[in-house]
């Protein structure tokens, strides 16, 4: 199966139900190496339950995720270390630093040890505010502080939710220039979004639930 | 294998299916009910000890191991539920809980109606009617679990979880009256070797436990369907069904 | 390998040690409403100091299971609202290895603080030294038990709406065990009965609670996501 | 693959350890006394509290029944075939308090050895039979077991 297509994500008729309320069905889509895959739609119409179904932290009702050409449910463990997922919550801690965040971050995932994490926040333009709480940041700088994450992980694929929300014009250039890079290495993005995506010479599709 | 299972373990067979075997079940246990409580009332004999008191020993003692098993049965089908993902199964762990709950408690009032004449008190902090009356917590418990969690498949497998912790008690409610030297008599019924009781009150208490059982089965069994047909309500078959019915 | 995952066992433990630490209320809160409610007993029984003295480690285990209760909050809300547990489950290592650490960071903010009030407060109340020192043992053995389990319980319900309610009508009819061996080794160490019966229990208790907690708490976690 | 194999081995290896100490632990908790009641001999041989209540368990030894024709007292020696104990009390006895049976008394040991029971509680045993069966079987001199009062040392 996997030597016929050179698929690495593919999602098959996956159905999501929440209560007694369908959200969607018959939603698939194939990712080959390199590809990024955008998903739009509107408000309700299951574009987070998706992505938590992509990363292995829901089951769908029906239907299967397949990673490699291998289900990931055979095996979540090793699945989930190729996965870097940031959410519509940031998952850092207002109490701590962007740095001591970053430390957490690192040891839970499959970290590029060589990349330093005052590197990554240097890019994020995060430098100065590395050693003050995270709660006396706006909101833009927190979601930076989030997506700084995708600087020191290892992971091949990316799952980003709304990744742009509070991000400056400044923020989006360097968010879309880490995926595009990202993607042009052969790694993939699965991202949910309203805005149009420049990633020059790199396959965009499009996924409209 | 599993598809099998499953396709055998339909929500839509499974509805067929249970309409027969509640009508099967209800009528049994409706015959055994009867003969249960004319043979434990008119024809079973009085104590040598008790006297005519005994005779609550067959509302007693069967909805004492029901609660008990009752409780393994929800634990048990909320596990396979969880593990393999049927929906029956959770269904049918669901709908034991609120039996289970008044089987606890029927155990634990008539125990107390016993208790008070016989013991002398209505209640004492023993082994065996602390772990019981921890037995009806849990139970609530997962009611109140159920009842909180909107989704209900999530409901379903958190309730199986709590379960899971809870069955911990079960052992400790059979075997209490043995490890601890508690006012509680220790199992008549069970015993390796004959079970002390005569043949005269033995048949009315298990034909009483098999009408117990039956009940627990025919009303477990209905439950689930209604449960079911809410859950389907936006299924084909549900629709089917509706459609048959209105014509 | 081995060595990593001692590393993350420690990260993920003074992380929230130091998030405890800053949240100081959420450590003295329970504290507080233990001493309460400890003190709350000799305004109702009088201060006759007989009487008080025989209820008093049983009114200290009771203060101690609903404190410890109150402190479960703690352990998973917050980190179930911004998203980190999202990240912990996803991350490269067990989760239950994360919970563990979770687990032994609580017990060092609330078990321990709890049992060293315990101990303030049965000198303040002249308790006689076995009173203490058994106090002592079973809180030892009992307060990681409540801090597991509980783990276990709260794991099911963070973020359920009255929570706070359904978390205790859960939880006390699992913490009673506990109390009840306790407070049996206690009376009986008083009177110069063996209480190794007693001890053995608890040291089941924890044993078991160790060996499944941690599972049942991250399955449930998964299940309060999926 | 075998990484994920390795992880289950380790858990279920980890799992079984576990509830290998408790059930040990728990075995040998059992083999110790854990006690709802005492014992006559325990009572003489000084093990029981003497300052507070206690429940003592025993069986009601053969016409030593005292009933007091002015009021509720009774008294009764408890035995457990080895040690007496002497038990006072003044209320409605249970419908199962006979000579010969099983009760459990809660009270506490006055300083003359007597023990004053605020409750008497009758145990009843396993056994339900009719009384013309019991009779029977007490003609035949067949020992109705009524022991689960007296535990044997």
């Amino acid at each position: 199966m996997y030597e016929n297509t050179s698929a690495v994500l593919e999602a098959v008729r996956l159905k999501c139900v929440r209560g007694e309320r369908l959200i969607f069905e018959n939603v698939g889509f194939q990712l080959c190496s390199g590809e990024v895959l955008q998903i739009d739609g509107p408000n309700g119409s299951g574009k987070t339950s998706l992505l938590r179904i992509l990363c292995g932290l829901a089951v769908a009702e029906e239907g299967e995720v397949n990673w490699k050409g291998r289900s990931i449910n055979d095996d979540l463990a090793e699945y989930v270390r190729e996965v870097n997922y940031i959410g519509h919550n940031n998952g850092i801690k207002s109490e701590l630093t962007p740095l001591e965040n970053l430390v957490v971050a690192r040891s839970l995932m499959s970290s590029n040890r060589e990349f330093s994490l005052m590197e990554a926040l240097a890019q994020m333009n995060l430098s100065d505010i590395a050693d003050i709480p995270v709660r006396k940041l706006s909101s833009g700088q927190c979601r930076r502080v989030a997506l700084s994450r995708l600087l020191i992980s290892q992971a091949r694929l990316w799952i980003l939710d709304e990744p742009f929300t509070t991000l400056d014009d400044n923020g989006r250039h360097l968010v879309q220039d880490l995926i595009a890079t990202h993607a042009r290495k052969g790694g993939n993005a699965v991202i949910v979004t309203h805005e149009s995506l420049n990633l020059p010479e790199v396959i965009l599709n499009k996924l409209t639930l | 294998m599993l598809r099998h299972i499953n396709q055998f373990a339909s929500p839509k067979n499974f509805y067929a299916l249970s309409c027969k075997l509640v009508h099967y079940f209800g009528g049994a246990c409706l015959l055994l009910f009867v003969a249960g409580v004319f043979g434990g009332l008119l024809f079973s004999p009085p104590d040598y000890q008790q006297g005519e008191s005994v005779r609550i020993i067959y509302v007693h003692v069967p909805s004492a191991w029901m609660s008990l098993f009752v409780y393994i049965v929800m634990a048990g089908a909320g596990t396979i539920g969880l593990i393999w993902r049927i929906k029956i199964m959770d269904v049918i762990a669901r709908s034991s809980a609120p039996l289970g709950a008044s089987f606890t408690f029927l155990a634990l009032a008539t125990g107390s109606l016993w208790g008070k004449p016989m013991w002398g008190a209505w209640w004492v902090w023993d082994a065996r009617l602390t772990s019981e009356l921890i037995l009806l917590f849990l139970y609530l418990g997962y009611i109140a679990l159920q009842s909180a969690i909107e989704d209900p498949r999530m409901a379903a497998r958190a309730g199986a979880i709590l379960a899971l912790i809870g069955i911990i008690n079960i052992p400790i409610i059979h075997f209490s009256v043995e490890w601890w030297s508690t006012l509680h008599q220790g199992p008549t019924v069970s015993k390796l070797d004959a079970p002390s009781i005569h043949i005269d009150m033995l048949i009315p208490l298990l034909l009483m436990a098999l009408a117990y059982m039956c009940y627990f089965i025919s009303a477990v069994l209905m439950r689930a369907r209604c449960d079911l047909l809410a859950l389907e309500r936006n299924s084909a078959w549900v629709g089917e069904l509706i459609g048959e019915r209105s014509r | 390998m081995k060595s990593n995952l001692l590393d993350v066992f420690m990260t993920i433990l003074k992380r929230d040690l130091s998030l405890g630490l800053s949240r100081s209320s959420e450590i003295a809160n329970p504290l507080i409403f233990f001493f309460i409610v400890v003190m709350i007993f000799p305004f109702a029984l009088g201060p006759e100091s007989n009487l008080l003295q025989r209820i008093m480690p049983g009114v200290i285990w009771i203060a101690v299971l609903l404190s410890a209760t109150l402190s479960l909050d703690m352990m998973f809300r917050s980190d179930f609202e911004d998203g980190s547990l999202e990240l912990m489950l996803l991350s490269r290592y067990p989760m239950t290895l994360l919970i563990m650490a979770k687990i032994t960071a609580h017990w060092l903010l609330t078990g321990a603080p709890l049992i060293l009030a315990s101990i303030f407060l049965g000198v303040l109340l002249n308790l006689p030294v076995e009173s203490l020192l058994y106090l002592f043992i079973t809180m030892m053995l009992g307060t990681p038990v409540l801090s597991m389990v509980g783990s276990a319980v709260m794991a099911l319900t963070v973020g359920l709406r009255g929570g706070g309610v359904l978390l205790a009508l859960l939880i006390l009819p699992l913490y009673i065990p506990v109390l009840i061996f306790s407070i049996a080794a206690i009376d009986n160490a008083i009177l110069g009965l063996p209480i190794t019966g007693e001890i053995y229990i608890l040291g089941a208790l924890l044993v078991l609670a160790i060996t499944l907690a941690p599972f049942a708490t991250s399955t449930s976690l998964r299940i309060r996501f999926g | 693959m075998n990484r994920k194999r390795r992880n289950v081995v380790f858990a279920v290896c980890f799992i079984v350890a576990g509830m290998t100490i408790a059930t040990t632990l728990a075995l040998k908790a059992f083999r110790e006394n854990l006690l709802y009641f005492y014992s006559p001999s325990q009572v003489q041989a000084g093990k029981a509290p003497q300052s507070r209540p206690f429940r003592i368990g025993g069986l009601v030894e053969e016409k030593s029944v005292v009933r007091n024709p002015d009021n509720l007292t009774v008294q009764f020696v408890l035995t457990d075939t080895m040690q007496t104990v002497t038990v006072v009390y003044d209320g409605i006895l249970p419908d199962l308090f006979r000579e010969g049976k099983g009760v459990v008394a809660n009270g506490k040991l006055r300083s003359d050895g007597v023990f004053e029971a605020f409750e008497v509680l009758a145990k009843h045993d396993e056994n339900y039979m009719p009384p013309e069966v019991a009779d029977a079987l007490a003609a035949a001199n067949k020992p109705i077991t009524v022991n689960s009062v007296v535990k044997p040392e």
